[in-house]
């Protein structure tokens, strides 16, 4: 309704402008990364290349780290999921019971994740880690995933726990459920979709961390990003856009699976500070 | 009729300074009686109490005649409809009425039945597959009524359950809740803000004002005699004039009434627009003419009724019902004089 | 009014610990950091260093790149958050004045850019950058600052706009203004602090950028997370934590400035998707 | 009286089908108007058309004569209060409503006089350093009407600007807009759903449906004398009952009424529930008791009158509003007789 556009027309023809300015500078870089991935021969000026083949895509799985890494880096990133929801479930449950700012607290923690410089407490982290003998550990990478993912996993779920009503828990008590019951078939269920965006959330942060894994897990726990890093550094970048490749596909698989699975409207419920 | 539900002494105090205190009420089996009140006043505060969602400080409650206070909610027989946010939007209409009756261990063919019953008693045959996010407020609000009757409690509780519904809506499931009073047979204890509602539905209303109770009478009773004036200024509309006793007599102006609850000095005079006459001071000379001057201000019409707003030279301004044929012969600004059938008398707090 | 705490005593006590927790788990690394930066002496098994000093803030003020590095770090933070003001509100206010499905947008968004590897998408913006002769410039390092913040940049403002009603624009133009001087005197007051909470983040996340800076910028661009990285590896840990330090002040100042100049709830409005 | 505002073929056709078609209206100098209907009639629709909030697809508006048809908001001699989110939050009270002066260029010691008289008249002196946030629902919205108020306009337009408030506070507020009317003068036009707020504050009601107006006529006409079916319907409670015309007569059972429209065949008997009487089957024997046959089914006590619900025999169930003195000699579950005092026949279609 606003006086911005008046006529319908430019109206959609600002939208489709918009709706493309994104869409190349996201897509853009992604095809580009694609093609480079299947390239046989290229050279500069040319749009497209020479020569498609799968030589960079053999290249990277001869590598003999890579496999492994992929293995390791999924193995982390279950392990991560399985412990944050251990961890935070209960947590938010019990937040989202406690009348307190919760706006003010979720805003607070969410600047301090993201605002906050990750290299300081990573630091701060390894130098901890050094002294009870985490470094270059299993146990010393899962814990730093973990601290990425702590604020997701507790507020997200805090917000879904905080949607459901105190009225619907206790209607639930009034046709004569006990409180493990109602937590199991009324709670639970409904808070089911912010647990869920939360978990995924959780599974790709720890398949993407390489900042934190490389501070604490070097010499031995190589994930997938670390080898990358190497591997960007040392050979052509078709090899790198191979190895993009790679990690992109599961965060696509899962956000397509996510989206099947939850309606935005229910993940949106996710989201909303109340 | 034997008494179903007592409530003996309740009293629960909050940080806030709200709550009840020292609460009495029984509630005969089959009536349908009302709390009402303004928001504060501690009416839900009974209500859940009697529902088991908060623990008394003092006090007992009763239902059919044994002692409920100790147990938690889904012990009680009693079931509760809530102002809104009822429903589990993860469950279906039947999955939502099927909940208690599968806790309870009924047949599947059994609950399949009473389900499609109750529907059928709040007007929703078939909705056993929608979705609660599918339903209106008003079918949504309807499918927890039906929750409820399913179980057959011995109290039924509603905690302003049409509260959140629009004006139409609100009136048409007043009328449906009064049928299914009739037609079940089940004793409802309603919170209700809004006295219309507490008026048109009770048996019994009880006026609950700062935590206490202040009258329990039948609507007609508590339109007509308030006790209080408190009570008076609550429920309908009501005119209040400044009198003096006289002896055996309370004064307004020239107009007087007998001193029947024997007060004594200045006295808060109650008259229900209703109950004021007004007649245009022309008419004056014809010896009918009598009462107290005034001077018409507003008139508004309200359909069947006009609401005049008088100004009165000495008690502020009046508010008078009157008929539309009545009010053909008024216009603003005209002098009239006033005639009040009938008053209240209460002391001057 | 859960079923999960039922006397107030119990509530605290669980209220209390959950606190704890949260504070040991950030302020604890923060605070060892903030111990290990001023340590003179300090063996394994003792809780504090046996001699306090200021060595290693000499130390690290002496290295040549470091005034260098926050020089560099805070005018590309500027120049970062200056052209994605210019470029993202009028967007934002595009966006916000057309009608679409704007909850799943911005979702979508939120988690393409949360959860979707980064590396993926620098290798291939590297391999652009490197086609246009964008690798170790400035203008380069910039760009890759600004597809981090692009999202946040567009959808907070947006937020702020969509949360202005039509009727307070209308208002405006009904008692005499003019469109300009609606969108002047209305429109831009009521969507500031959503605008400047965006802001924040953009500069505090360009402040702390590093993956990108060190794939595009290298070997001349060297902001102070680069600078740390080569600190962290060639130094004891000690010189770390000062430069830690050194990268998580401005974050704290700009916070806490934040939070003076808005309200929290203010800042929430910003958050909620409507 | 001169025409101070006047719609010619207003039409606006939105894509999902709603919109108004052929709209005309005038409205007198000093004249409070209401735009009444349901949602989706299109009376906003007119509303935003005076205001210049949306292009017409035809016709012409003109204010004291001149077509501001092709005029912006900012430059029309018109100003809304609008339903709610009316004040800008960043500004205090004395920035919002000086806000529209300071475009205008008046003087600042001029603009803070005017500040405080409007802000007098709409009773909330001295509120000029508040912020909107700061203020209750009803305060707001009576800071957007002082703003509005300052202005000036040649005609204020209100859309719907009570119904965010409470029941209590929207009477409150019609009297104040009703006095605030009559102290200033200015020419209003008001939409709502509310037939009430209609009734009791218009001079003439447009009652609108699907786009189109049914009647315009003052509150009392309106409602004695609907011209459609659907302002029948809408306007008030309607009984409605089969009549079959009979010569130069309507006749319901053993009632019956002269033709006055001429109408033919079957026919719409519409009769307000204050034109029904019901009289007790047992007064039959003396000759009164004349009437169709009924049973009393529910008595809702509405306060100073009671809502009385017949189950008629051949016809439905009537509803009969009856005085709480006349209550009192019926009994739920009592056969009667129900006379009709007055009707308004429509064709059946």
């Amino acid at each position: 309704m606003g006086w911005y556009f008046k006529a319908i027309g430019r109206r959609r023809i600002i939208e489709f402008i918009l709706l493309t300015i994104f869409a190349v500078f996201f897509a853009g870089p992604l095809l580009n990364l694609v093609v480079l991935a299947f390239s046989g021969q290229w050279t500069y000026p040319d749009l497209l290349p020479h020569q498609w083949s799968f030589k960079w895509w053999r290249f990277v799985f001869e590598q003999d780290d890579v496999a492994k890494s992929i293995g390791l880096s999924f193995l982390i990133a279950t392990i991560v999921t399985a412990l944050s929801i251990v961890l935070c479930i209960p947590a938010a449950y019990a937040f989202a019971r406690i009348r307190f700012p919760f706006k003010r607290v979720f805003l607070f923690s969410f600047l301090l994740t993201h605002a906050f410089p990750k290299m300081g407490l990573y630091v701060s982290i390894a130098v901890l880690f050094y002294k009870v003998g985490l470094m270059n550990t299993m146990l010393g990478v899962v814990l730093v995933h973990m601290i990425n993912v702590l604020m997701f996993m507790t507020w997200i779920p805090t917000a879904a726990f905080r949607n459901i009503q105190a009225a619907q828990e206790e209607s639930a008590r009034d046709v004569g459920a006990t409180p493990l019951r109602v937590f199991r078939s009324i709670t639970l269920p409904m808070a089911m979709p912010g647990i869920m965006v939360a978990s995924v959330f959780t599974f790709l942060n720890s398949l993407d961390e390489a900042q934190g894994t490389f501070l604490v897990g070097i010499p031995d726990i190589k994930t997938m990003p670390i080898i990358m890093y190497s591997i960007i550094s040392d050979f052509p970048s078709s090899a790198g856009a191979v190895f993009s490749i790679i990690l992109t596909a599961p965060t696509i698989i899962l956000l397509v699976a996510a989206q099947r699975l939850i309606s935005a409207d229910v993940m949106a419920s996710g989201f909303q500070v109340k | 009729m034997s008494v179903q539900l007592a409530v003996r002494g309740l009293t629960k105090r909050y940080k806030t300074g709200e709550g009840v205190t020292g609460i009495n009420l029984e509630v005969n089996k089959g009536e349908l009686v009302t709390l009402l009140g303004p928001s504060g006043c501690g009416k839900t505060t009974v209500l859940r109490g009697i529902g088991g969602f908060l623990e008394p400080d003092a006090g007992e409650i009763l239902i059919e005649g044994k002692s409920v206070t100790k147990l938690p909610p889904e012990k009680r027989p009693t079931s509760m409809v809530f102002q809104s946010y009822n429903l589990w939007p993860h469950m279906s209409v039947y999955d939502n009425l099927a909940f208690g009756l599968k806790i309870r261990g009924m047949p599947k063919a059994d609950i399949k039945t009473a389900v499609s019953d109750a529907l059928r008693l709040v007007r929703l045959p078939g909705a056993e597959k929608k979705y609660p996010t599918q339903l209106s407020g008003g079918q949504q609000q309807r499918v927890a009524l039906a929750r409820s009757l399913l179980l057959k409690p011995a109290v039924l509780l509603l905690d302003e359950p049409f509260s959140a519904l629009d004006a139409k809506l609100r009136h048409e499931m007043r009328e449906e809740l009064r049928d299914i009073q009739t037609q079940t047979g089940l004793t409802m204890v309603l919170v209700t803000h809004d006295q219309d509602e507490a008026l048109s539905l009770s048996n019994r209303i009880i006026e609950m004002n700062h935590g206490h109770i202040e009258q329990i009478a039948q609507p007609q009773r508590i339109y007509n005699e308030p006790e209080t004036l408190y009570v008076a200024q609550f429920i309908g509309k009501m005119n209040f004039l400044e009198g003096v006793v006289d002896g055996e007599r309370i004064r307004v102006g020239e107009l007087s009434w007998p001193n029947a609850k024997r007060l004594s000095g200045k006295v808060k005079v109650a008259v229900r627009p209703e109950d004021v006459g007004l007649n245009a001071s022309s008419n004056h000379q014809d010896g009918q003419g009598q009462g107290l001057p005034g001077k018409i201000k507003q008139i508004m019409i309200l359909g069947h009724y006009a609401e005049v707003s008088v100004d009165m030279d000495r008690h502020g301004t009046l508010k008078a019902f009157q008929s539309k044929e009545a009010i053909e012969r008024l216009r603003t600004g005209e002098s009239v004089r006033v005639t009040l059938a009938s008053m209240i008398a209460y002391p001057n707090d």
